[in-house]
């Protein structure tokens, strides 16, 4: 018999294997519900899958009397929006400070204090001073966004630029470059692919302020639905809505792998980081 | 007046003496390779050649003027690893030399002045041998292949002086033979001043035109970094084999076990 | 445990967020009140606060907890609606000018049409902003509303790209308080429409009436208190509501407590709350908030003394004066 | 003149060169407040500095009427408390599960999927659920923090465990290690400095979640007090309360940087990354 | 019977074919060497050896069994580099394979079996001279060092078999010398067989009673992968210079550049 730590399923196997939690997940919910649906019919806490399904269908499909719009795609662009906006201007900012601190000397000794308290106040506990600044609409809720993931993006990316081989940077200058030819030429391409890479990190985090924003103020949001229907403990509503966003930040994770891989294959394949 | 000279030059670290007492004047045209103990102050000494290191004492003078105390374009170098941009193919990293120089703002040329440019690094390219690499990534290269590449753009410059940091040191003892030719014959074509550190004798008997070892001449056991290292030798080569007279000295002056061992 | 599944038991909890005609159950649970009445029932109650609101009705709902401290409104469509079974034991208050619209640069409410207004989505405050449209002659389709947590409303106030708020107390005198600020409409002009009550499980309560025993007899020794002034209760309840006594009062001023018990057993009996939790009911539908199942207004039945409003067969609400009645008798 | 990249300030110039943004946001803030503050002295939003130090030195001494607390330290102690075991909670599953992960291929095979999902779904849109499980107590906002915190110090750990030389586990066989043994002293050691680290990394995340479910349902409080005191926008607390969570991050962030300086000193001066 | 036999011992990576056609047998105290071109596989082959790369055909035996198919204390190894475990201290380093096998759940040994451990961990740590680093880490420790610590750390279970991978590859010259002496001395003392890849055939010659070159001998240029390297020369050393017959015949197998650059 081989030891535990040597032993590795087939490619199958792993397949297989993979999904057995979910499958025992699946069936730990379903007993539970069945449970408390028998003493209580009208319970909303756990609902069937039956029941979830149908909502589901219902909200992506059925048009507002009003509005003519339907709930899930409406709340769903309103979201992606915030979101693409948010995490874009983070990415920005995060990239151009981040090269400038990283590249810079002088920059990296101004700014890096700041940067690192910054990174230190949770953004949740300033919302009012947001809300003045920003007014209560989109601006509000996409600036809580910049500014909850910004401050890691830019600490990331002024990492990678401080562990780009110094060689590099010589190397470049014996060649006639100037500071800003330095940047512009070495440490942009080269911290490009980084901030693809962190951006996938900082998408989690860009979620949860999504969520939080929408939360506070909003008329219309993935996590503006989830916190209205939570006053009727519309868990039928609640879990599919949390399985989409599940999904949502899924293939955006995979999309920005893609492009990365695409578009930077000396990245990929060469000495850049393996995750 | 000589190409460069030292005076009296010295490098500390806080209290840690690495490099004191240097004195030397190199004309245009020679060929210099440095030995040494690891961590004897080699990389250092090209650092200060290089301009990113500050000598602590004494004088280091490029064309009778102290050195500039930044790299420029006029000092090229080449080092063991990371000597060539990973983002870039063969072609881009060659190129790059002259994009900086022409393009000021984008550092990227177009057009008519990019069919020059490319044209100026293909040349320089086929001279290193990998015209048939021109749009392959570094990481698709081999080790040998990445320092003809990091030659090629140190060379696209014109560098009067030419810095490499054990060029050769990760190589196949094989590719490492070409290598050789082809260092040869660039020095000798473009008439470049060289700097080359390694760890191989035979290497540096092979190449260069005059040989400097690097070693403490006095060494405190209570207190290892109070003296530094300075070059305790300096040879002139010819091509031929090591004179008896010479293995003598190196035997005498703690290259013992590196002169035993390249050169039996 | 499941509300269905209430059996005897001794060990019970409710729960209350902050609100000014619920800060008595503050000083009812730290000064020992409540386990004061409960021990004398043999039975131990846990008073839970709650930060936010919906957070507490919720925890009812879900039957974490036995009791909550809601409005007559909250109790239709939130748990009644949910089917759960619910008994407003104590009516405590009902708000008078405690909820309040709120607009920037006009002092007219009908110049709220075409607003945006902020407010906590099909809560009470929805119900009050429709009822002050009506009394303007606009609906609901002439503004729009933005949902938003209580927390921040002030906040969000502050911010020049607000427009319009529909805000409870303490919220509402924060923002009154500041420039450009006109509070045009308050619930005072529609006395006893947003009761304020504590709601327990009807199961819960059947099974275990040592219960309401208890937590009537606790409310109304406190409220004895605040009819007499007592300047050391009403701080403690200031303080426990983040506010200053002077603050406290304020808010008070705007609540009509019933601080008698006849007074409240008389508003349960009266034909009055049977047509407040009808319109209550019947807005409710209109905004989708009885569930998709509902067939119209009535079909979550609501029971108060003087009768029954919608499906006898699917009662879920009930105003049940009795444990008021048996206090007042044993004084 | 040399370029601007190789232009390094001085040891103390850099410390005054990081001084200088705060003074310029110090003085940024205080113009405002004082146009504010002129136009409306009523104004709550931007108080003086002399207002919020009056109003810290209040919560920080004066004790509570009839509790005989003192709010500041009621409130650290139980978020502190919170963040803690939720932090602790997470280190240990963390950690085990990492390991277990990353040292043996069939567990890694069953449970690999299962977290990357996990660490997909953003804990803020299951907030809801999370008081209806488990109610409004200290276990659902220690939930929330474990839920939040855990798959990111999984995956890290995993990838380290995962990252570990080949050779070593080797090593350990030839040397007769059984696979327990394996895990027990070779990845287990090797790991626990990088749980140090990815928890310092994972403490924003905790503070977040710690604030966001005292927001919701608490009774004391870091969060639960700014969320208290936001009904009167009373920014005279907040932002001293903001000040002091920051404060509290911070020294918390460097005190496991010196534990795992003092009890791994073969991770920081060794091949372990150098962050 | 033969310590170890293989049979037509192929290696496969899927469609690669890294080595075919092994056909040796090894006795007890023999001191293999191995060299081959970079890539050839011969890391792959001691990893056989070692029962972490199962076999793709034919039969490897050990004692006249199928190999293990996972390592085993009979069988230790000491690789270039992480052969130590930076964790832990030199007495650590060397301790632990004690206590892996006295304390099975926590392989941790206390009280008497402690001393008993320290003290036999301290005679293999005085044998290859590290007495003075008892309690540093490796991290503290030069390159030699290192590897010294990692030949005790291997010998501590006295393995019948002792694989060295390159062990001396990042080694200064000086150094390897010492460590030369040291293997040679140990290998002799505890009577082992070592199997050790290395890319100085000079040290090949100087250690090793046998010589084993790896190469291809067949070659498809438009498949490289299609054939596998296999042992070409399998040549008894001793202890002299290498006579001329052997140089010629390294001369012809591909060998060129290393018997050039090293052999002079
Ligand atoms: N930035 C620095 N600060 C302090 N000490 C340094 C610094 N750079 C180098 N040293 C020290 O200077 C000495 C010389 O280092 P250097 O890299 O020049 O050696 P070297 O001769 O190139 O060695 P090798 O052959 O291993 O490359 C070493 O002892 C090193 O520790
Ligand atoms: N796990 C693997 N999967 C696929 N191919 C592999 C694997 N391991 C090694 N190879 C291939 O097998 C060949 C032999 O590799 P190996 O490491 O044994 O060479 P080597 O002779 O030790 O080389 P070096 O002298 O550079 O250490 C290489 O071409 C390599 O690409
Ligand atoms: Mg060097
Ligand atoms: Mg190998």
């Amino acid at each position: 018999m081989k030891r535990l730590i040597n032993l590795a399923p087939s490619r199958g196997g792993r397949w297989l294997l993979g999904l057995l939690p979910f499958l025992l997940l699946a069936m730990l919910y379903l007993s539970l519900s069945n449970t408390r649906l028998a003493e209580n019919p009208n319970d909303r806490l756990l609902p069937t899958p039956s029941t979830m399904a149908s909502s589901f269908y219902h909200l992506a499909t059925a048009e507002n009397v009003r509005t003519g719009e339907v709930v899930l795609w409406t709340d769903t662009f309103a979201s992606l929006e915030r979101i693409v906006i948010g995490v874009g201007i983070s990415a920005l900012i995060g990239l151009m400070v981040g090269i400038l601190n990283g590249g810079i000397p002088i920059i990296r000794a101004k700014l890096s204090p700041l940067v690192t308290v910054a990174s230190l106040i949770p953004p949740m506990a300033i919302l009012p001073i947001l809300f003045i600044a920003f007014g209560t609409g989109e601006a509000a809720k996409i600036a809580l966004i910049v500014i909850g993931v910004t401050p890691f993006l830019i600490r990331d990316l002024q990492g990678h630029a401080l562990r780009l081989p110094d060689e590099q940077l010589i190397k470049a200058q014996t060649l006639g470059a100037s500071s800003w030819q330095v940047l512009l030429r070495v440490l942009l391409p080269q911290l490009t692919p980084r901030l693809l890479n962190a951006t996938r990190l900082a998408l989690g985090t860009a979620w949860l302020f999504l969520i939080a924003a929408e939360a506070i103020a909003a008329q219309e949001g993935l996590g503006y639905r989830i916190f209205l229907v939570r006053r009727y403990l519309s868990m039928d509503v609640i879990l599919p809505y949390v399985a989409w966003i599940t999904l949502l930040a899924f293939l955006l994770d995979q999309l920005l792998a893609w492009v990365s891989r695409l578009a930077f294959p000396w990245y990929h394949s060469g000495e850049g980081d393996k995750s | 007046m000589s190409l460069l000279a030292a005076k009296r030059l010295e490098k500390h670290y806080g209290n840690h003496v690495v490099l004191e007492n240097l004195n030397f004047s190199v004309e245009p045209g020679e060929f210099v390779t440095l030995v040494g103990a690891s961590g004897c102050g080699k990389t250092t000494f090209l650092k200060m050649l290089l301009g990113t290191e500050a000598t602590s004492r004494g004088s280091l003078t490029l064309d009778d003027q102290p050195i500039p105390n930044e790299p420029g374009p006029d000092r090229g170098v080449v080092f063991q690893k990371y000597s060539v941009f990973p983002h870039l193919t063969v072609l881009g990293n060659v190129m790059i030399a002259d994009e900086l120089h022409s393009a000021k703002l984008l550092a990227k040329s177009f057009g008519a002045a990019k069919r020059r440019a490319v044209e100026k690094a293909r040349s320089r390219i086929d001279e290193v041998g990998l015209d048939h690499a021109l749009s392959k990534y570094p990481h698709e290269l081999s080790g040998g292949m990445q320092q003809r590449l990091a030659i090629a753009q140190a060379l696209m410059m014109r560098p009067r002086i030419l810095l490499l940091d054990e060029p050769f040191g990760a190589l196949d003892p094989g590719i490492r033979q070409d290598m050789h030719v082809l260092i040869n014959r660039l020095w000798q074509e473009q008439q470049l001043t060289i700097f080359m550190i390694t760890h191989d004798l035979k290497e540096a008997f092979e190449l260069g035109t005059r040989l400097w070892v690097f070693d403490k001449t006095r060494h405190d056991p209570q207190a290892p970094e109070a003296y530094g290292a300075t070059i305790t030798y300096d040879l002139p080569i010819s091509r031929d084999r090591p004179s008896a007279e010479l293995k003598e000295a190196l035997n005498q002056g703690g290259m013992k076990t590196h002169s035993q061992e390249t050169l039996l | 445990a499941a509300p269905a599944q209430a059996q005897e038991q001794d060990e019970f909890s409710v729960c209350w967020s902050i609100y000014a005609g619920w800060m008595p159950w503050a000083y009812a649970d730290v000064e020992g009140v409540v386990d004061k009445w409960a021990d004398e029932y043999g039975i131990s109650i846990d008073v839970v606060q709650v930060n936010d609101y919906v957070e507490s009705i919720n925890q009812f709902t879900s039957g974490n907890v036995d009791g909550c401290a809601m409005t007559n409104m909250d109790a239709l469509t939130i748990p009644a609606a949910s089917g759960v079974d619910s008994t407003a034991l104590i009516i405590n208050d009902y708000s008078d000018g405690n909820d309040g619209i709120v607009l920037k640069g006009s002092d007219d409410l009908a110049d709220i049409e075409g607003r945006e207004v902020n407010l906590v989505q099909f809560s009470v405050s929805h119900y009050f902003l429709a009822r002050a449209l009506e009394s303007v002659g606009l609906t609901e389709r002439d503004i729009e509303t933005v949902n938003t947590s209580d927390a921040d409303i002030v906040g969000l106030f502050s911010s020049d790209t607000t427009e319009a708020v529909a805000a409870w107390n303490p919220q509402l005198s924060a923002i009154a308080d500041m420039p450009d600020s006109n509070v045009v409409y308050t619930s005072a002009e529609i006395p006893g429409e947003i009761l304020d009550m504590m709601v327990v499980n009807t199961q819960t309560l059947a099974d275990n009436p040592e219960l309401g025993h208890a937590l009537v007899g606790a409310w109304y020794e406190v409220m004895g208190l605040i009819e007499a002034d007592d300047e050391n209760a009403l701080t403690i309840m200031a303080d426990a509501a983040g506010t200053d006594l002077e603050g406290y009062k304020n808010q008070l001023d705007a609540t009509y407590l019933y601080t008698d018990p006849a007074e409240a057993i008389e508003l349960m009996e009266s034909r009055e709350l049977l047509e407040t939790m009808e319109r209550v009911a019947e807005f409710s539908f209109e905004h989708g908030l009885l569930g998709d199942m509902a067939p119209n207004a009535g079909g979550v039945g609501i029971e108060t003394p003087s009768g029954v409003f919608g499906d006898e067969g699917n009662v879920q609400l009930r105003f049940d004066p009795s444990f008021t009645q048996a206090y007042l008798d044993a004084q």
